[in-house]
């Protein structure tokens, strides 16, 4: 796929994390990407630990953290018990004493658990302490459609930490980006959620070998456009693409920006973006009502009010807790399809 | 196996149909899962059919059970109809929860099954929570919470026990220890301490037995419910068992190296349904014939359940935002 | 106050709860319309019961159940172990077998430690069980500005619930809708949550005697204006109102919506005044990214673009963590202040 | 009062400065907070000084404490430096946490001391994480958590027990049993069981003391500390103590009904500073005019950092958005 051989350009905040990026790019897989980050990273730093029920497993959260007990041990890959708010405490006690915790979770429905110490904790220690105590905790979560998975196994939370001063939230679409902002989340002091669409597991993309870090805030074109902006996150940049390819077909030309990080956001890009276009569709993961698809069409409203040609529209999950069987399991997630007929509703 | 001379045969007999129909259940499921009509995750318990069997032959209808992602033994134990729980793994409208939960989210409100909970400890605090109906009411119901070793990490388990106990609240803590948590074994998660150790913290009594005993936990359990009915209290069982699958679907996990191959062996020679039939066999509780028929009977309400299941209509699409309050 | 007033038009989808609604108004403070509330519920319904950290205490949650415990006993009026998850499991727990619990807590900042229950448990129940088994479950909330409460003591997290289908999230800004929308909430079947602003409790208003229901998702026009809709939640519409009242001295004439319930929000009325005024300001009590204000804002963006003669305007908490110090907090909470020099920029 | 004889003169002496450091320090607060210059919430542990001084005496400044909403004499008897904690109080940006934190969320990384909770039961996973760095630095630091019978309440607790003790870490969990969460007490949270109890479900020792005797502190707080720095894991602490003011501010809350009058009274008489100072006096430790010279010392140093609170600048409000991250 193309897009994925498109690099960011992150040369504005771009730092190094454990020596300089070198040329060598080889093709990997999403998932082949993440583990190559939490094995450099435990690695480079010793302070560096990854925690989380059952990562040491054969399945090894989705494999991405297949074979790195066996390398590194389990004093540094480490079983939990299922415990999520203790068990992010403990996380956060060691973050603020010297550690730098990766916390992997298999569904990011089980973060509700833990708000607690999230919300209260993690993203106030810094702000409460006076800037004297950082966080450099990176919580993992997947979320995503499983086979029939319900209600709840297949949520998409990821606007309940954006609504968080303090936090960090992080939804690499790409290889490189999966490697980069994860790298750049473990390299960094502030508590960052990193969310993984468990569709983008085999996706594969360009990755430098070396360690190297993105750092979020930065969103990236990911195809230029002229008559809609489709600002996406995670895998509804793949929908938003092939929605893409198939209006060009028509004369459309669509431009398609990953937001990558949802908190900080790249609202300069949003705006750059629809003053080109005049028009947007947000398409997010998650639900509408509150969500990051609010964000993006509010920042459009209030910071390129005199660009819009057209209402906004919104492509998110419908407004009801996710069904079990296959044929709502249909209606529920958004496609392409989707957002063609949203493209012409608004041209 | 735990003598049984004060029970009676026909109750000896019902445990032993609800075993039945617990194992043929999930082995149908086990056998018709690769067709892929059941779309979703089933987490088979089979190899842990006595724990509620055992309990659930204490309950009556209008009492309370609240179960977790295992749960199809539960169900069944508690009386639940084949047929609308084969439905709902088959997504259709005829399921219980008109396709909308699957396997993982059964409902039964006639027969005292609120609902179940995929979240791991999430059922806890809701049993004590329909004791609390109870006590409220005062219709001397008693509400029964299943859960794994797993669920017994989570810190909303010691929560429930504690308002529990100190509302002397009708209602039965059951901790299925199957030693694991999908793969996680329980000593990667706890400290060596039974779980049931948990108990005296909160004042309450506690008991430990063989979970694949059918008649070790009918007594046990028996004792508990009791209590609870009579305003006693709260009581924590554990109940030491196995699953013989993987954590989620139809195949073992051994080959793929989850849990050692000798353990999983020697757990298959312990099979609760086994050992309860050949008990009840050399104690002439049950014959050969008595077997056979219920057996087929079992085997033909598990048919018309598959069948049920299979023609029923999948959900329009058109009523999706039904149901949501 | 003369807005307090102003009853709201419900009679398109209010009913009565345990007997008609009779004239007698009187004027009542916002706690006491609270406890009216409380009280006839109990006396209404057996099912009922409140429970809650020291609600029995001789300060009864901002007054607001005080005597309450001597008048209906302790079985009706619950103390509780400090266990918000599992406390709230058993609520749940009783409301999905007959009881209709009302859980109290002193600050929404606790929330966090209950979001598994509510979010994956009480906004689902309905839904997971095919409508068969309903939540009858209200949580009362307070935010909202103390006296240097800092960070995990004033937050106003009402969009964590507004993101969740499942839930109804009610944020009452008079007496008169305190005591109709939590009567609605504890005779409806959704689990709701209500938010109580800390600084309304002494605010005054007309309530009649008689218990009454106010339906979620119908806003009020507290005032009329022509050049400027703000869209306001909770004591927001209180400085709105006043820099509304500031600002007509100038000439320039402010509409003032008061949303009384951001889930489900009355996206009828945002449309309706933003066609007519033509200008948009959402002032929230709580944070701007992936909040209430944003959805809002997105509203606006969707369904009344062609209007939208201006950018639309967010009031919200600045995004960061509250913080202990007066100098700060000033800084920190908005005002009609900052309302009014909102306006200016956009006329 | 237990017997002191093996205890150096140095250290009793020690306890009682840290003791007379903590009340005379939040005497001061209560005094003040009427100025109304304080502007945030204050959580005084006066008639608990006992407990943070006993424990903490174990404690080399390297070794972490964790603590609540109720923090000023953990902070103290740990060791931090007055003025910064009072300039906190007075919302300067010569607070330890330049004016963001208040009361509630003191720090003083050099002191061990990385940040206080006001959220019930959260600091005790953070000591939980901290003695895990601990140990993977294999530095022999100890880590305390430092909690109330409130935070008992909570599932998390039980989760970090159960996590410390898997993992043997060098933690030691004191909860501070003042029979009260704000105005609730004890008996309406929790069944008659001692919280010290909860500690055997978990394989761990516990111990209960008496929270205003400091040598019972002292000796119970050593075996802990030094089983911890050893490698023995954790241990649970219980001491019974009284909060002599409300839960929140300088007032008693007795007028208003928190509590009987009578209870409070009796708790008075069990002052642990004035009986420690007999008792020092008694035994020939501490003459008067140690006891004035120390008094002065104290005195002196909280009349400084008052000064100190007092004299600094509150933040500009243009810096609001500074520390996020
Ligand atoms: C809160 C939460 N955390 C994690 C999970 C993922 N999960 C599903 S089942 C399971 C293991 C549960 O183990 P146990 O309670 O022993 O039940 P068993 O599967 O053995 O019957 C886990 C960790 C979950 N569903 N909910
Ligand atoms: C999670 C949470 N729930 C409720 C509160 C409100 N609250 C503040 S202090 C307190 C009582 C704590 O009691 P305890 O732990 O015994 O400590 P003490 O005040 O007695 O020192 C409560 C309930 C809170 N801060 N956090
Ligand atoms: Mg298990
Ligand atoms: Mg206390």
């Amino acid at each position: 796929m193309p897009w994925t051989k498109i690099q960011a350009d992150d040369s504005r905040k771009q730092v190094s994390f454990g020596g300089p990026a070198s040329a060598g790019l080889r093709e990997l897989s999403y998932r082949d990407a993440i583990r190559e980050a939490m094995s450099q990273a435990l690695e480079t730093d010793p302070a560096v630990f990854l925690i989380g029920e059952g990562i040491d497993d054969p399945g090894g959260v989705f494999g991405t953290t297949v074979g790195l007990k066996d390398r590194f041990g389990a004093e540094r890959v480490m079983d939990s018990p299922i415990a999520e708010n203790g068990m992010t405490g403990v996380a956060i006690g060691a973050a603020i004493t010297g550690m730098r915790p990766v916390f992997i979770h298999m569904r990011v429905d089980f973060l509700p658990m833990c708000m607690d110490q999230i919300i209260n904790h993690a993203a106030k220690w810094s702000y409460m302490t006076g800037g004297k105590v950082k966080v450099p905790l990176t919580i993992r979560a997947v979320i995503g459609r499983g086979w029939g998975s319900a209600a709840q196994h297949s949520q998409s939370l990821q606007a309940l930490f954006a609504h968080i001063p303090g936090l960090r939230v992080i939804m690499p679409a790409t290889p490189y980006d999966a490697k980069g902002m994860i790298l750049g989340s473990i390299a960094g002091n502030a508590p960052t959620i990193c969310i993984e669409h468990r569709w983008l597991y085999d996706m594969k993309g360009n990755v430098p070998e070396e360690p190297y870090v993105i750092h979020p805030g930065i969103g990236a074109v990911r195809r230029e456009g002229r008559d809609v902006t489709i600002v996406a996150t995670s895998y509804m940049v793949y929908e938003a693409l092939r929605a893409a390819e198939e209006l060009e077909k028509e004369g459309i030309s669509i431009e398609v920006v990953d937001l990558r990080s949802v908190l900080p956001m790249d609202e300069d890009l949003i705006v750059e973006s629809v003053r080109k276009t005049g028009r947007l569709i947000a398409a997010d993961t998650g639900w509408k009502h509150c969500g990051v698809s609010a964000e993006i069409a509010a920042v459009a409203a209030e910071k390129a009010h005199a660009a819009l040609k057209a209402p906004v529209r919104r492509l998110c999950l419908p407004f009801v807790p996710a069904p079990a069987c296959q044929s709502l399991e249909k209606a529920y997630f958004p496609t392409h399809a989707d957002i063609i007929s949203a493209v012409r509703g608004i041209l | 196996m735990t003598a049984h001379t004060d029970i009676s045969a026909e109750v000896l007999k019902r445990l032993y149909e609800t075993m039945l129909r617990i194992r043929l259940f999930e082995d149908r499921v086990a056998v018709l899962y690769p067709e892929q009509l059941v779309k979703c995750p089933v987490h088979l318990c089979i190899g842990q059919e006595a724990i509620a069997a055992g309990v659930c032959a204490h309950l009556a209808k209008s009492d309370y059970i609240f179960s977790t992602h295992r749960s199809h033994g539960h169900c069944i134990a508690k009386g639940m109809d084949l047929r609308p729980m084969a439905a709902e793994l088959y997504g259709k409208t005829t399921g219980c929860a008109h396709g909308r939960g699957g396997s993982m989210h059964l409902v039964d409100t006639e027969n005292g099954i609120p609902g179940t909970t995929a979240i791991v400890g999430g059922c806890i605090p809701l049993a004590v929570g329909a004791a609390l109906t109870a006590r409220k009411m005062k219709n001397g119901r008693v509400s029964v919470a299943f859960f794994g070793d797993g669920a017994s990490d989570e810190g909303v388990f010691q929560e429930s026990l504690n308002y529990a106990s100190l509302m002397k609240l009708p209602v039965v803590f059951v901790c299925e220890n199957n030693f694991y948590a999908t793969n996680s074994p329980q000593k990667a998660r706890q400290p060596e301490v039974n779980i049931v150790e948990r108990a005296s913290g909160f004042g309450i009594p506690g008991e430990l037995a063989d979970g694949n005993d059918v008649l070790a936990v009918y007594r046990t359990a028996q004792k508990a419910v009791e209590r609870a009915r009579e305003g006693g209290g709260p009581t924590l069982l554990e109940y030491r068992t196995y699953r013989w699958k993987g954590h989620v679907g139809p195949l073992a996990d051994i080959e793929i190296g989850c849990r050692p191959a000798d353990e999983h062996e020697a757990w298959l020679k312990k099979c609760p349904v086994d050992l309860y039939g050949r008990y009840l066999q050399e104690n002439d509780v049950m014959s050969d014939q008595d077997i056979e028929a219920m057996l087929a009977r079992v085997e033909k309400d598990i048919d018309e359940a598959i069948a049920f299941g299979k023609a029923g209509q999948e959900p329009a699409g058109t009523d999706l935002y039904d149901y949501v309050y």
